[in-house]
């Protein structure tokens, strides 16, 4: 098992997919979309298995030896460089506790989004070999341990999310897919100027006593790797590590989406079809989050110390502004994605809070939030595909036409809602408690706990109008739900309940990584500070 | 009045590259336009040998000089052959005319 | 003397043995041509057979590093150098596959009496860009530049039919013209400061500290005027969207890349052997503080990429579209030789490979398009991806390399480019230029935009590609998706060609 | 004041007068005659500078070629029933400042420069020199040019011909 | 039978609702009778309930037992859950399971022929389930938790018929005025965990008594309680969220019965009994204050009701406001007692008034009833004797708890010389008295006012006047206490319930709070970390040292005086209400002319709505519009250039349109847009013009760099 390299096949076992998918005729849509369901069904099975055999006692973070499932080789190297070393980039993946739920996770959503692609019925071959592209980027990012090799799945996830919502989306979908795409270009530059010049402040010494530049990043969490004069090195005293923070924690922030660069995700969510906007809130904007905990946290451990309030701050503004836009929303589609930006500020909120119960609770909002919404959004897609209009006060009444549609409604309504026993609340909880145990953003957990309140404001305000009340005449053909919802919204259901009732299964994956991370932190500050001198 | 020196020279070859700029952008006939192009492959001429014979540079300059006559004479050829053809397109050979294609 | 003479030419021929052989083949290509009126079919394949000849004596001299046509033990009108043979290999591919475009073109096929001078002229293109590269003499390089611009002027207006046509070689002359007179003023003038044309004699003539420094600034930046010209850098970039737009297609792909390859050689060669004063040990360069080349490529390189970005936002002619593009890509480019350093040159020759793949590529497409279609305009890509599915994804591919998203090549000519700047410390022009792309992405992504999301008005029937056009696509086509992944060769080739006679 | 210096200021001012009018009068073949007394002007400073052979050169090529090859275009793109052959002129307003400038600065510039001069001989011809180096040192350019030639040929014979 | 087996019990008892619901739930479509499964388990619930009552108080009413098993396990947090079984428990449970188990019988009937018949009972399984955990709670994350799944079963109940829009508005509205006060309980468990790392009661109170508390300032014990009692506010329906309850009454009238009369509303001052140790006597001071406001207040406004079922909503806001007060001026005991004893004489009200608005065919004004108690005998007599006990008239269970809540402010007030919460005790008292029996008379006295429906109405079935009956029994002395006058020596107060040993530091209580005699720890059960799934027993402390006496002696001292004013008042509303209503002494009509105002002000329940729509609602709803507003032209403008230039450009330039439709979409790509369009100005297409461009930026460079 532990030779058999199970990330690697994990993540490019969709570009093999994909290459497949192209060759199968144009006509053979039900072969493709059963391919590409085989395809992610296999992914799923695969991540259960890497679950079984995940050490849990394994810390990882900036720890390479206690990686798991780690491969790595080299993969472009060019000697003779006299100047600038040698040029060494591996192809390194490997995984800690932090990065396991959020693998889960991928290949759950990517599953569930096949099937809720099974509508699609424009160029098939093209969306499900640009979904199998998408599919493959998401999982790299996650598995990644490479600066190089992450950015290259971090760029790769973006054409094919441009042409999925560009060509089957809604009726503004240009506009949304390329505002998806600058925005995110844009974020992407400033981690691509800060990875090249990690790459150089970092070394890193190889197995015949050389030191080279490194893009390893668990090399550039180490400050005895930095070099004296690279200029993000913390040995550096001129050095610019507070900019570089910055721009990639802009970079990072743009997908999560953060205020005041979320305005991209209301029309991307708006536009794009109910498949794609499952993984763009289920795994996509988990990226961003992920990123800063992967990358900005541990790389530059004294700044974030530095800055905590402020990134707080922006997860508080994040909850209760999009709480708050989400009440305005007439659009049932676009409520919800407000709804994932009020969500994701929780993430932060909970990053910020440097301590393992806050910590814990922003990756497991993460991984909770990525089925909630999940849910929420095939929920949409559900009324979407029969009523073809998602206007919150267009319907009424639905709860008698479609009882057990209106069941998965309320719990996944509830479960954003943060009812305990159902998973959401646990994330909540945690991160809650964990953001108030920290005393210099006490203040702000508390003005944050208000997005409780607003978002079960929202929520019942979308239930009552579109659910309860009297049923409108032209409704009532409406059917309930099929098999293939089913099978989309049951397992996503439990997940989202058995998690709220025994969190421990996911919360035991992450904790060593979690507390690991946190002791990495809290030492930061000793460590760096004595750099210096 | 100074002797004669290099920088009479350089004055005239400065006149005249200047001139032939200044003929280059207001001349609307095209023919009129490679003339100045001349003017300014005369001045530059200028400098060669007057540079040549001023710092005793041997004869280089001078042989700088009989290359660029030779690549005037090939330029001008292939300039009036690209007019013609204008004139054949276009009917008309006001550079300032000929502007299809612009943003 | 005489004997010796003699022996040196003749030991310098030996050194230039792919120019000799693409002069022969320009001369057999016109012999053919009045030979065999009638059939013009031999023409391409006596080019591509001379190229790929020329190409292998470069191979296989391509370490060399030597002087030709010596005046002095340390100076020569060539020089011969792994720096140069880069460039010559790279002109020598690219001509190649110009002359495969020129075969399928339907507007080059549409004035076939003329084949020969077609094939004489571009031949003619390449001899002047070869010997641009490996010129090292001030009237060497105002000829062999003078040499390809006559041919190009001849090639933009070769077809004659269209207006634009006659229109683009008329002001391609006439800009080119005043131009290389502009710089050959620049010429005389350095040749009245140091007495010399050789770019080694004033190197070390210069290196004494009482130089005329505002003269010589005045004389370089008159020359960069002539070389700006030919690499379209701003802003003496002007006739590059008009003449790109109006010229065949062929042409349009050979400018931008052959002759502005031929332009980087030159100027990279020109600043560098004229005013280098040391190189440290970490390969950056320090030139003679004459003139401070460093602020001025970095300002011509920035207001060349903006400018060519800002424009093409504009553009709805394809082939316009990508002059500006192109136009931009010479301010990446020149970024590379704004670092002054060894490794800026490396992350030059790097982008200068991809970025030939994937223009030619993006060239190639919209002329297989306009093949089809008889347009360039954007507005008749609408609905292609439907229509063409095969060219509407290679143009994407192409596209998005240019743009620099990985995993495509674009993304690691662009990685070097950057490396290589904030290895300098140049993190403001790095943020700059990668906002830049952020600008360019617009233009790229309108063309996917016009593929694959919107309509056509029209029908458009299918396009069929030929076999041998398709083949040839994917030969261009793969190279651009492999160097995104692996590039080590890449990268490997490049290191070893940096190296430039006598540093 | 020698005699060289007279015939210097006489060249200079034929060359500069008459160079200011082809650029300025609006008959075409007026200009075309004037750029004639340019050749000339400028042939007489060759001589003056020492340069002969170029000097002949100049009026072979120039005078015997360019010019006559000029004016053939001015009669081949005018008609010919057209007796007063006018050309407009554009842009003199930025053409002049611009130009002015430029004058300025290269004038300042050049000037100002302080110029290595040392006085040397004028050879009695220098013809046999320059054909020396011509196919010596200068081999490569000299057969460079031969090609430039060629395609210039060939060029300018596929642009014009029908 | 052990401790074991207690937990085993409550543990039974805590999960049997929870597979009634689950159960119901999903097979409510396949299986008819299913609901008769629910109510089935709701039996064995109470069962159980009772043997867990007889043991616990019989053998082991000294002992606390608890019960914790590991939830989660940070390596340096593990926060457990657990059951707790002490006396206040299991008379809890006892009574939670009694009134559900009445509930679900009487909803057999009420309920028939509903379209979601099954579905509602499976809706009373989850809030069962709900209230039992909020009972057994040993931490107060449980607390928390079941707390929001209360919420979300009175959301479904209330809504139940939500068809209706007022229906689904009431849902709505319930939950969400419960948020904010769930807010303030959430920030207190913020707090409460930041200090002491756990959620367990025990461990909280040891830690509080050895001296920790939160930010080391008393200050924050006491913003600590009230935070803490904000859930309380929303959830017992206390001023000022009071508004959600009466809106509730939309619900089925079972579920008010059980919800809304006598459980979940309940669970609010079950709340405070359980934090009542760390509760300061600021704390409490506020406490006593929202106590009395919600007592008085909603009396004034059932005064002028004419729904029924409002009528007792607003009583029932008053009543719980009483047992706040209770609370906040440290007459604990009794606040439990009437907590007790209200349940059962609430709950019978309800389901009487269910009984009525069944008979009446889902009529429920009380102007169009009258003269019922012929034609509903039963319903009759039993809802008679609960407004007795609501009215505090001797004999009946209410009149012991509310006597003794009396008598607490009024040695409340003997102690500190505070009389208002005594006064308003008193006046509450009158007045509930009056209102209730305005009730009575208008329902089933006098002449019948709708002919038509009184004609149709007719006795219940057994299943709902049974429960009647139980209840209505339930509300007579005898259950308590052997002399109705004075429960003190009942064994409900003197053996079940004690007070608790407050753990706050002496000088933040009460003055008479403190403790005589100083025994800081001694009587502190000391809880270690108690592996998974075991059971400890803990030793209760002593009879009576853990209150002061102080307040005990003086309580003793204010009965008699408190008990004659009582039931003075009492007499005086009873009569009032007569000589408006019954004899027509007096014209309520004309009384209500003369004070309009006030009349309007009781009618409109105090405007809260109102003023809550026109404030909180409408703020934040603006709040959200501008931000929606604002991020759809503020912050995508920034992005965008501002939309107002592109206007104007577009204006200029009509190509611009197009290129903007054209998908040049983004704002900087207006901006780089105009950049792009100088730059194109440029472009003109006349070489010559290059030329000029040539010419001055050599000239420009030429300029920047001699400086160089």
């Amino acid at each position: 098992m532990q030779n058999f390299p199970i990330l690697s096949f994990i993540t490019l076992l969709p570009i093999l997919g994909m290459v497949i998918i192209l060759f199968i005729p144009k006509k053979q849509e039900i072969v493709i979309k059963s391919t590409t369901l085989a395809i992610t069904a296999i992914q799923l099975i695969a991540a259960i298995i890497l679950l079984k055999n995940f050490n849990y006692a394994l810390g990882g973070v900036n720890d390479p030896s206690s990686f798991q499932f780690i491969e790595k080789f080299r993969w472009i190297d060019i000697t003779g460089f006299s100047w600038i070393g040698r040029i060494k980039i591996d192809y390194f993946m490997g995984i800690d506790g932090i990065s396991v739920p959020l693998v889960l996770l991928t290949a759950i959503i990517s599953f569930i989004a096949t099937l809720s692609s099974w509508t699609i019925n424009k160029s098939v071959k093209g969306y499900f070999a640009m979904f199998l592209l998408l599919d493959t980027g998401m999982m790299g990012v996650f598995v990644a341990l490479d600066f190089f090799l992450f950015y290259i799945f971090w760029e790769l996830m973006l054409l094919p999310m441009y042409f999925l919502i560009g060509i089957w989306g809604g009726p503004r979908r240009e506009y949304a897919a390329i505002k998806f795409f600058l925005y995110t270009l844009f974020g992407s530059i400033f981690i691509l100027i800060v990875m090249i010049a990690l790459y150089f402040s970092t070394t890193e010494v190889l197995a015949d006593g050389t030191k080279v530049f490194t893009f390893n990043m668990l090399s550039m969490m180490n400050p005895q790797n930095f070099t004296a004069t690279g200029i993000l090195s913390p040995l550096n005293p001129n050095n610019l590590r507070l900019i570089a923070y910055i721009g990639l924690f802009v970079g990072f922030a743009i997908k999560i989406p953060m205020f005041p660069f979320h305005t991209w995700l209301p029309d991307a969510h708006v536009e794009a079809p109910t498949a794609i906007s499952v993984i763009l809130a289920g795994v996509l904007l988990k990226m961003g989050t992920y990123g800063i905990l992967r990358v900005c946290f541990p790389i530059f451990p004294e700044i974030t110390r530095q800055l905590v309030w402020y990134i707080a701050l922006f997860g508080m503004i994040n909850i209760i502004y999009g709480a708050l836009c989400a009440l305005a929303q007439k659009d049932f589609k676009k409520m919800i994605a407000y709804s994932s930006i009020s969500h994701m500020g929780l993430v932060l909120l909970g990053m910020a809070s440097l301590n393992s119960m806050g910590i814990t609770g922003a990756v497991f909002q993460m991984f909770n939030h990525g089925t909630i919404t999940a849910m929420l959004f095939l929920i949409v897609g559900v009324i979407y595909d029969r009523a073809h209009t998602r206007g919150l006060d267009e319907f009424g009444g639905l709860a008698t036409q479609m009882p057990i549609y209106a069941g998965f409604t309320t719990l996944a309504f509830f479960a954003a809602i943060g009812l305990p026993g159902l998973s959401g609340f646990v994330s909540e909880a945690f991160v809650f408690l964990g953001a108030f145990g920290f005393t210099s953003i006490r203040t702000l957990t508390v003005i944050s706990t208000l997005g409780i309140l607003l978002g079960a404001g929202y929520m019942l305000w979308a239930m009552q109008r579109v659910f309860l009340g009297s049923l409108k005449d032209k409704w009532a053909s409406l059917k309930d739900l099929t098999f293939r919802e089913y099978a989309m919204l049951v397992p996503l259901s439990l997940i989202v309940l058995f998690l709220g009732i025994y969190p421990a299964t996911m919360l035991n994956l992450m904790n060593s990584s979690v507390n690991a991370m946190v002791k990495f932190m809290a030492n930061a500050q000793t460590m760096y500070g004595s750099l210096l001198h | 009045m100074t002797q004669i020196g290099l920088n009479h020279f350089l004055f005239v070859s400065t006149v005249l590259f200047c001139l032939g700029i200044f003929g280059i952008i207001t001349r609307k006939n095209a023919v009129m336009v490679l003339m100045g192009i001349e003017l300014i492959l005369n001045s530059a001429n200028i400098n060669f040998i007057a540079f040549a014979k001023y710092g005793n540079f041997g004869y280089q300059g001078q042989i700088m000089a009989l290359f660029v006559i030779i690549l005037a004479a090939a330029e001008a050829a292939i300039a009036l052959a690209i007019v013609l053809n204008i004139y054949k397109t276009f009917s008309t050979v006001n550079v300032d005319e000929i502007d299809t294609m612009k943003d | 003397m005489n004997t010796n003479n003699l022996n040196y030419l003749v030991n310098s021929l030996y050194l230039i043995k792919p120019e000799l052989v693409i002069s022969a083949i320009i001369v057999l290509l016109v012999l053919v041509d009045l030979i065999m009126l009638k059939n013009k079919k031999l023409l391409p394949y006596i080019s591509i057979a001379g190229l790929l000849i020329a190409g292998y004596f470069i191979i296989e001299h391509f370490e060399t590093n030597s002087f030709a046509f010596s005046t002095s033990s340390s100076a020569g009108m060539l020089i011969v150098d792994p720096f140069g043979n880069f460039f010559k290999l790279l002109i020598v591919f690219a001509s190649i596959l110009v002359v495969l475009f020129s075969v399928t073109s339907v507007e080059i096929k549409n004035s076939l009496d003329r084949h020969g001078e077609y094939y004489a002229l571009i031949f003619g293109m390449i001899l002047g860009m070869m010997f641009m590269a490996s010129a090292s003499d001030l009237i060497v390089i105002y000829i062999s530049l003078e040499l390809v611009s006559l041919s190009s002027y001849v090639l933009a207006g070769f077809t004659k039919q269209s207006l634009r046509n006659s229109e683009a070689s008329l002001k391609y002359v006439i800009y080119g013209g005043i131009s290389s007179g502009i710089m050959l003023f620049g010429i005389s003038i350095i040749y009245g400061i140091t007495g010399s044309t050789n770019l080694y004699e004033i190197n070390s003539l210069i290196q004494a500290p009482q130089v005329q420094s505002l003269t010589f600034l005045l004389a370089g930046i008159l020359i960069f005027v002539g070389i700006g010209y030919k690499i379209s850098a701003a802003p003496f970039h002007f006739w590059t969207p008009d003449v790109y737009e109006g010229a065949p297609i062929p042409i349009t792909a050979y400018l931008s890349i052959a002759s502005k390859a031929a332009g980087f050689a030159l100027l990279i060669r020109f600043i560098k052997v004229t005013f280098i004063q040391s190189i440290d040990p970490e390969g950056f360069w320090h030139l003679l503080s004459i003139i401070d080349w460093k602020s001025f490529i970095i300002i011509i390189s920035i207001l060349t990429m903006t400018l060519g970005n800002f424009a093409a936002l504009w553009q709805s002619n394809m082939k316009r579209l990508l002059a500006y593009s192109s136009i931009a890509h010479a301010g990446y480019l020149l970024l590379g030789l704004a670092v002054m350093s060894n490794e800026g040159i490396t992350a030059i020759l790097i982008y200068f490979v991809v970025y030939a793949f994937m223009n030619l590529g993006a060239f190639f497409v919209v002329m297989l398009i306009a093949n089809k279609i008889g347009s360039e305009e954007l507005d008749d890509y609408k609905g292609l991806s439907s229509s063409t599915p095969f060219l509407a994804v290679s143009l994407s591919i192409f596209l998005i390399s240019l743009t620099g998203l990985p995993p495509t090549a674009g993304f690691i000519g662009k990685l070097y480019i950057f490396i290589a700047l904030i290895d300098a410390k140049m993190i403001v022009v790095a943020v700059i230029a990668l906002l830049n792309t952020v600008v360019s992405l617009y233009y790229y992504v309108k063309v996917l935009k016009h593929m694959f999301l919107d309509k056509s008005e029209k029908e458009i029937p299918a396009i069929s590609t030929s076999y041998a056009s398709a083949v040839l696509l994917i030969a261009i086509l793969a190279p651009v998706l492999v160097f995104g992944i692996y590039f080590t060769p890449l990268v490997d080739l490049a290191k070893s060609s940096i190296t430039l006679l006598g540093f | 004041m020698t005699i060289y210096d007279l015939i210097f200021y006489l060249f200079a001012a034929i060359t500069v007068i008459s160079a200011f009018f082809v650029v300025t009068t609006r008959n075409i073949v007026y200009s075309a005659y004037y750029l004639l007394f340019t050749f000339f002007g400028v042939a007489g400073i060759y001589v003056l500078l020492g340069a002969d052979f170029i000097a002949v050169v100049q009026l072979v090529v120039y005078v015997g070629g360019i010019l006559i090859l000029l004016l053939f275009g001015v009669m081949l793109t005018n008609r010919i029933t057209n007796v007063q052959i006018k050309t407009g002129t554009i842009k003199i307003a930025p053409a002049a400042i611009g130009v002015a400038l430029f004058a300025g600065i290269l004038g300042a510039a050049l000037l100002k420069t302080n110029w290595k001069t040392i006085n040397s001989e004028i050879p009695i011809s220098t013809t046999h020199t320059l054909g020396l180096l011509l196919i010596q040192q200068y081999a490569v350019v000299f057969e460079l040019l031969g090609i430039l030639l060629l395609i210039a040929l060939i060029g300018a014979a596929s642009m014009a011909r029908k | 039978m052990t401790g074991n087996n207690l937990i085993q019990i409550a543990l039974i008892i805590l999960f049997l609702p929870l597979l009634g619901f689950t159960v119901t739930l999903f097979l409510a479509k396949k299986v008819k009778k299913i609901f008769l499964f629910e109510t089935f388990i709701l039996i064995v619930s109470f069962i159980l309930s009772v043997a867990l009552v007889f043991f616990k108080l019989n053998y082991f009413s000294q002992t606390t037992f608890t019960g914790e098993v590991n939830w989660i396990n940070l390596g340096s947090i593990s926060i457990d859950l657990g059951v707790m079984v002490d006396n206040i428990a299991v008379l809890m449970i006892f009574v939670v399971s009694l009134i559900s188990m009445l509930v679900h019988l009487f909803s057999i009937a009420y309920m028939h022929g509903d379209k979601r018949y099954n579905r509602y009972f499976a809706y009373l399984g989850i809030f069962t389930f709900s209230m039992n955990g909020i009972v057994f709670t040993h931490n107060i994350l449980m607390m928390y938790i079941f707390w929001e799944l209360v919420g979300l079963s009175s959301y479904l109940l209330i809504g139940f018929w939500f068809e209706k829009k007022s229906a689904s508005d009431a849902g709505k509205k319930a939950f969400i005025v419960n948020r904010v006060g769930d807010l303030g309980f959430f920030s207190g468990i913020l707090i409460l965990f930041a200090t002491y790392h756990t959620f367990t009661f025990d461990k909280i109170f040891h830690q509080i008594s050895l001296g920790v508390i939160p930010f080391n300032s008393e200050f924050w014990l006491t913003v600590t309680g009230i935070l803490i009692f904000a859930g309380a506010i929303g959830k017992s329906a206390q001023f000022p969220l009071h508004v959600w309850l009466p809106d509730a009454m939309e619900g089925p009238t079972p579920v008010s019965a059980l919800i809304h009369a006598a459980t979940m509303v309940a669970a609010g001052v079950y709340l405070i009994i359980r934090v009542f140790p760390i509760l300061t006597g600021n704390a409490l001071e506020f406490i006593a204050i929202i106590g009395a406001l919600s007592a008085f207040i909603p009396a004034t406004i059932a005064i002028t009701q004419n729904d029924i079922k409002k009528v007792l909503a607003y009583s029932t806001v008053s009543q719980l406001g009483y047992m706040v007060m209770a609370l906040g001026v440290g007459a604990y005991k009794f606040a439990f007692f009437h907590l007790v004893t209200h349940a059962f004489f609430k709950a019978a009200l309800f389901l009487g008034s269910g009984s009525v608005i069944h008979a009446m065919h889902h009529e429920q004004d009380i102007r169009k009833m009258g003269g019922l108690r012929k034609k509903l005998p039963l319903t009759y007599a039993t809802f008679l004797i609960s407004t007795l006990a609501i009215s505090g008239v001797p004999l009946t269970s209410g009149f012991l708890s509310k006597d003794g809540i009396l008598a607490g402010t009024f040695a409340f007030g003997n102690l500190t010389g505070q009389w208002f919460f005594a006064f308003v005790g008193f006046l509450v008292a009158l007045v509930t008295a009056f209102y209730m029996f305005r009730l009575v008379i208008l329902t089933f006295h006098g002449e019948p006012r709708d002919k038509e429906k009184f004609d149709h109405a007719h006795e219940s079935p057994f299943v709902m006047v049974m429960p009647l009956v139980v209840l209505a029994t339930l509300s007579i002395f005898i259950w308590y206490t052997p002399n109705p006058f004075n429960p003190e020596q009942g064994w409900f107060l003197s053996k079940w319930v004690k007070a608790p040993t407050i753990v706050t530091p002496q000088d933040a209580r009460y003055s008479f709070l403190k403790s005589d005699e100083i025994k800081p720890e001694a009587n502190v059960p000391t809880v270690q970390n108690v592996p998974a799934q075991t059971t400890q027993e803990i030793n209760g402390s002593e009879e009576e040292v853990t209150f002061s006496k102080t307040y005990t002696e003086a309580m003793e001292h204010a009965h008699i005086p408190a008990m004659m004013l009582s039931l003075g008042l009492a007499g005086i509303g009873i009569l009032f209400a007569f000589m408006f209503y019954q004899w027509k002494k007096l014209d309520p009509d004309k009384l209500a002319e003369k004070i309009n105002p006030l009349y309007k002000l009781s009618l409109n329940k105090w405007y809260f709505d109102e003023i809550y729509d026109a404030t909180f609602v409408a703020l934040t709803l603006g709040i959200s519009k501008l931000f929606a507003w604002f991020d759809n032209y503020i912050i995508d403008g920034i992005v965008n250039g501002s939309a107002a230039l592109t206007k104007q450009v577009s204006n200029f330039s009509g190509k611009f349109d197009n290129i903007v439709v054209d998908g040049v979409v983004n704002g900087a790509a207006y901006l780089s847009g105009i950049v792009g369009l100088m730059f194109r100005r440029l472009q003109t297409g006349k070489v010559q013009t290059y030329i000029v461009l040539v010419v001055f930026s050599l000239v420009i460079i030429l300029f920047i760099f001699k400086s160089f």
